[in-house]
């Protein structure tokens, strides 16, 4: 058996990212954050994709961790870091677990176009809200962090040592997850279901669990995002959204819990300056970059590490 | 007419042919026989160039083929009938024999088509009705037909009497066996050899992958 | 044949299979008893896959009904009958392509360690058994490579490996040496039957190998045109003209049975 | 009873559109299996090219029905400088990965177009109604319509005459069926699948790049148009069944009159009423009102 590394290397990256916060510019540690909300939803689609399936329509989640949690803000006055991002997490789940009754009878395109719908559709519900404050969306502010009152000057880095933390956990969370005997199913999901079948095991709630946990991790992406970024808008569950989640995750590659990390570092370092220098051109830098990766590394950004095998 | 030399072909990483060896002299019949999964389909396939061979050659009228699209071996005069017929259900039959003539740009696929009803004379009968309202021993005749419209020079017959009745297969060895007197040359596959053997001009067998020649 | 009740392990009672205008299996009746090795035998399309697609629940007959220990299974899925002990391999190995031979075999250890009622095992142990198996069957050379990559003879081992990992009262085998070079086939025979002979598992085998029918099994089953036309010991069931004329055809060659035939 | 009226016709002018727009891409699905999201972009093109090529007729003083020749020649010229570049230069690359690396390759080619689009032609809306009013209007009872919408019914009528003609009458459309049917064995009748792919590639880019120029006249052309074009033209293509030219045409009927309905009787729910639609048909037919049956694995 080959040595586990990436635990070894969760922990050095969180002290790294914790004490590098206070230090980086602030654009550098915004860029690092929203990579770092981004990954995680993408972290959410690795998951599901070691069994086999993209979805088109993870922004649907991604929206609706963000608009949980800007909710609590906005008109609840609960503007509490942990709570927003708990509430996030879990609302996505809960209606991930509703819609996976149905969901876990797709396949292929078919799942990828019936999650786009439904993202679509929550999408076209937020923009006709003008309670929620239709196409334009909200602003969402934190105020506490588990119920201290945060001052003004601490919130970003409060928010960013957040999800710096969370992130970590969640990637040591799903790196075990997958080496788990549930986590090798999903895997076996993907390679032959007829076979996993005939071991006496249900494909669907295999694949009902593994869309439950990408939703929540999506959920989770869109709460921290929220809290992050401070604004909240529809276009968050519209299918482009949700086109760049599964362009991240083609671009990163499935070898690792890493991989998404890298791979949203890599996409918003690539759009960010892009967008700087060259803002009519930044869509076509970043088609290029993929038709680049598809071509010439099919196993994404981080088959470049990890040359040898694809284990997890 | 065609010479296949030392041929290995393998699906993914899996080995199914070994160093195959054969050939069907101009105006031959050739059988090849062997059971299920001896590998015939896979010789025949990679012979039309829809499988890639690993290693050795592949010569019609002495061209190499290896490096030639399948649908160019095609129109050298290959005919291909392979296993399952692979009509296409919702055309008709007469469409489905003429699809070849129309790809290639046949000059007169009228006195061509004319031809082979001469000699499949049921397929004319049902030339109108579609592929799919056929049972499957009507499909074989028309896969034959289909198969002998590109075929000018050689036919390779895969299992051409598998899964039909045997009053149908008593037919359809019959019409191979008259394909002698259009000077064709053709290599049947059959499991067994109980249809094909007063026909044959020379017998393969192949077995577990490799293939030996058997005197008749 | 005898249309006894309760008595039979595996059942098949009246059991019909018609797709569109083709009929797959027709009035097929059969018993099977306990500790049996029954060869199926039968050309392309007889019905011998469709029998085994039948009782492991992945096709349901248009009529008749299929019994387990008395039980009936007619209408239960593949999932259900895998539960109940009734296991297969795959005429074409199914496995899991992009994991080594030793993780494919992991999952039905993992599965199997998580039956309620089964021991737990931890990691360490649920590795060892794994690599027991793959001792067992001579696959612990390759156990580190893909199995996708692996050639046809160990893929099929595999297959009929990760069948058996589930330790089935029944186990049904389709066609376990086809694909597999002449070598090897009494080779991965002699496997699956040592490895199940303490167990005495009960075993339907699919096989066009004649030699294979004979060495192996203590009844065979001949399939033609859907119906079974001969029951019986393997040289009974050889040697009937029907059968020869039918299943085996006269005129075989590179068969054990083929002798001089090429006259 | 007026509004009745008005919500059918309505439907039929917005189902033509949809059609248009989703025939083309259900045609590539249906030959080359890949869902290509640059068939919005190629619809942006379409109309970024018709209203330039209009605009200079007309700016220039030829005769303003010529207008409506410039809107098809620029369709027809976007088919023909897009296809070889991404179905030869690209996509020929690719064949045989997976489905959703098809999507994701065709995704780039649509991010690479967006860009391309704004250095071609600008940020700036482009406006050349001229057609538009040319033709002067039609009523229904006191309902009026420009006769120039009646242009999107007769293409879509045209284009799918056209293609059912095609493919059951002729005999290059039926060597398409035969190439939808089972390429491999097409190609073994001689069949040259990579000319038909290019060709169907090209006939889709058109189609697409049509349905852009002739609504060009009746919108303002700017960046972002094709954006939304792709989703209704997945959500049409995927309700009647990818790859079905009759689910296209059902599908483009039942979203058109849905979302007209709305439009009518429930404004609030217009934007979303296409992928409700969409979900209630996929819940109920999972694959689709055509689906094609799938074979056995074992």
């Amino acid at each position: 058996m080959k040595r586990d590394t990436t635990l070894l290397i969760y922990l050095p990256l969180l002290v790294l990212l914790l004490a590098a916060g206070p230090l980086l510019p602030k654009w550098a540690g915004f860029l690092v954050n929203v990579s770092l909300c981004f990954g995680t939803v993408v972290l959410g689609m690795l998951i599901l994709m070691r069994t086999g399936l993209v979805s088109f329509g993870q922004g649907l989640y991604y929206c609706l961790g963000a608009y949980a949690a800007g909710t609590l803000d906005h008109f609840f006055k609960l503007s509490d870091v942990p709570l927003m991002i708990l509430c996030g997490t879990l609302l996505s789940g809960l209606v991930a677990f509703g819609l996976g009754f149905l969901l876990a009878r797709y396949r292929d395109i078919f799942f990828a176009m019936l999650s786009m719908a439904f993202s679509m559709i929550l999408n076209g519900l937020l923009v006709k809200t003008s309670e929620l404050g239709s196409t334009d969306g909200f602003n969402v502010s934190v105020h506490s962090f588990a119920g201290i009152a945060l001052a003004e000057q601490s919130v970003r880095y409060v928010t960013y040592s957040t999800t710096v933390t969370l992130t970590v956990l969640v990637g040591v969370g799903v790196h075990l997850y997958l080496r788990s005997h549930l986590g090798r199913m999903a895997e076996a999901v993907r390679d032959n279901e007829l076979r996993l079948e005939y071991m006496g095991t249900s494909v669907k709630r295999l694949i009902h669990i593994n869309y439950v946990l990408a939703a929540a991790l999506a959920g989770m992406g869109g709460a921290m995002m929220a809290v992050t970024v401070g604004h909240i808008d529809p276009e968050m569950a519209y299918w482009t959204t949700s086109g760049e989640f599964v362009f991240i995750a083609i671009l990163s590659g499935t070898g690792s819990t890493l991989a998404p990390f890298l791979g949203s570092t890599v996409f918003e370092t690539v759009r960010s300056f892009a967008y700087e220098y060259s803002p009519n051109t930044w869509q076509m830098t970043l088609g290029i970059t993929m038709l680049l990766v598809i071509l010439f590394l099919p196993g994404g950004l981080w088959s470049m590490f990890n040359r040898q095998s694809g284990t997890a | 007419m065609l010479k296949v030399e030392l041929l290995d072909v393998a699906i993914g990483r899996v080995g199914i042919l070994r160093g195959i060896s054969l050939e069907v002299g101009t105006g031959r019949f050739t059988g090849l026989v062997g059971r299920n999964g001896a590998g015939k389909t896979t010789l025949l396939r990679a012979i039309m160039g829809i499988l890639r061979a690993q290693k050795g050659q592949v010569h019609f009228d002495d061209k190499p083929l290896e490096s030639m699209p399948v649908h160019a071996r095609a129109r050298l005069g290959i005919g291909y009938m392979p296993e399952d017929r692979r009509l296409v259900p919702n055309l008709s039959v007469q469409d489905n024999v003429l699809i070849p003539a129309w790809a290639s740009g046949l000059q007169d696929p009228k006195r061509r088509l004319e031809k082979i009803y001469a000699m499949i004379p049921e397929v004319e009968q049902f030339s109108g009705r579609k592929a799919m309202q056929l049972s499957g021993g009507q499909q074989k005749l028309v896969a034959l037909a289909r198969a002998l419209m590109s075929g000018t020079q050689l036919l390779l017959l895969d299992e051409p009497f598998e899964g039909v009745a045997p009053v149908l297969a008593r037919r359809l060895a019959e019409v191979i066996g008259g394909l002698k007197q259009e000077g064709l040359s053709v290599l049947i596959t059959e499991s067994d050899l109980s249809h094909s053997e007063e026909v044959l001009d020379s017998l393969y067998v192949i077995d577990r992958g490799e293939v030996s020649p058997r005197p008749l | 044949m005898a249309q006894q009740t309760g008595e039979f392990f595996l059942e098949a009672r009246g059991v019909n299979k018609k797709f569109g205008a083709v009929t797959a299996a027709s009035d097929i009746n059969v018993g099977i008893t306990q500790h049996s090795v029954v060869g199926l035998i039968g050309s392309n399309g007889a019905g011998k896959t469709t029998f085994i697609n039948m009782v492991t629940g992945y096709l349901k007959p248009s009529s008749g009904s299929i019994l387990f220990q008395g039980r009936d299974i007619t209408s239960l899925i593949p999932r259900q009958v895998t539960n109940l002990g009734i296991c297969r391999s795959f005429q074409i190995p199914q496995l899991f392509g992009t994991m080594t031979a030793r993780q494919n075999l992991r999952i039905p250890v993992g599965i199997g360690a998580r039956h309620p009622g089964a021991q737990r095992m931890t990691d360490a142990q649920e590795m060892a058994t794994v690599a027991a198996v793959l001792e067992r069957f001579g696959l612990t050379g390759c156990a580190d490579q893909v199995s996708a990559q692996l050639p046809e003879g160990t893929r099929k081992l595999l297959d009929i490996a990760m069948a058996m990992a589930g330790n089935p009262e029944i186990l049904l085998l389709d066609e376990p040496t086809s694909g597999v070079s002449a070598e090897e086939k009494f080779l991965i025979m002699d496997m699956v039957m040592g490895a199940l002979a303490a167990s005495r598992t009960t075993v339907l085998f699919v096989e066009h190998d004649m030699e294979i029918v004979e060495r192996y099994a203590s009844r065979v089953l001949a399939f033609y045109d859907g119906r079974i036309i001969a029951d019986g010991n393997p040289q009974t069931v050889l040697t009937d003209p029907e059968v020869r004329r039918y299943v085996i055809g006269e005129h075989v060659l590179g068969q054990g049975h083929a002798g001089g035939s090429h006259a | 009873m007026n509004q009745l009226l008005a919500v059918i016709i309505d439907g039929i002018l917005y189902s033509s559109w949809l059609f248009v727009i989703g025939v083309g891409l259900t045609l590539i699905y249906g030959v080359m299996r890949i869902l290509n999201v640059a068939h919005g972009s190629l619809y942006a093109l379409g109309a970024y090219a018709g209203s330039s090529l209009a605009g200079y007729w007309i700016s220039h003083g030829y005769p303003p029905l010529g207008s409506y020749a410039a809107l098809l020649v620029a369709a027809i010229l976007v088919g023909l400088v897009a296809s070889p570049i991404i179905e030869r230069g690209l996509l020929r690359l690719v064949y045989g990965k997976d489905e959703v690396v098809l999507v994701l390759v065709t995704y780039s080619v649509f991010l690479i177009l967006e860009d391309l689009i704004k250095l071609m032609w600008g940020v700036d809306p482009i406006f050349v109604p001229e057609p538009y009013g040319l033709l002067g209007s039609f009523s229904v009872g006191d309902l009026s319509y420009p006769i120039y919408s009646l242009a999107l019914v007769l293409v879509s009528v045209l284009a799918g005459i056209g293609l059912t003609y095609i493919l059951n009458y002729t005999r290059q459309g039926k060597i398409l069926v035969a190439v939808i049917h089972d390429r491999e064995t097409a190609a073994t009748l001689g069949v040259n699948v990579r000319l038909v792919y290019f060709l169907t590639f090209t006939a889709g880019a058109m189609l697409a790049a049509l349905g852009g120029s002739l609504t060009a006249p009746t919108i303002s052309v700017q960046p972002g148009i094709g954006v939304e074009v792709i989703v209704l033209a997945f959500a049409v293509v995927v309700i009647g069944g990818l790859g079905s030219l009759g689910g296209a045409a059902l599908g483009a009927l039942i979203v058109g009159m849905v979302r007209s309905a709305a439009v009518h009787y429930v404004p609030q729910v217009e934007l979303f009423s296409i992928y409700v639609v969409m979900a209630l048909v996929l819940i109920i037919r999972p694959k689709g009102l055509f689906a094609v049956p799938e074979a056995r694995r074992i």
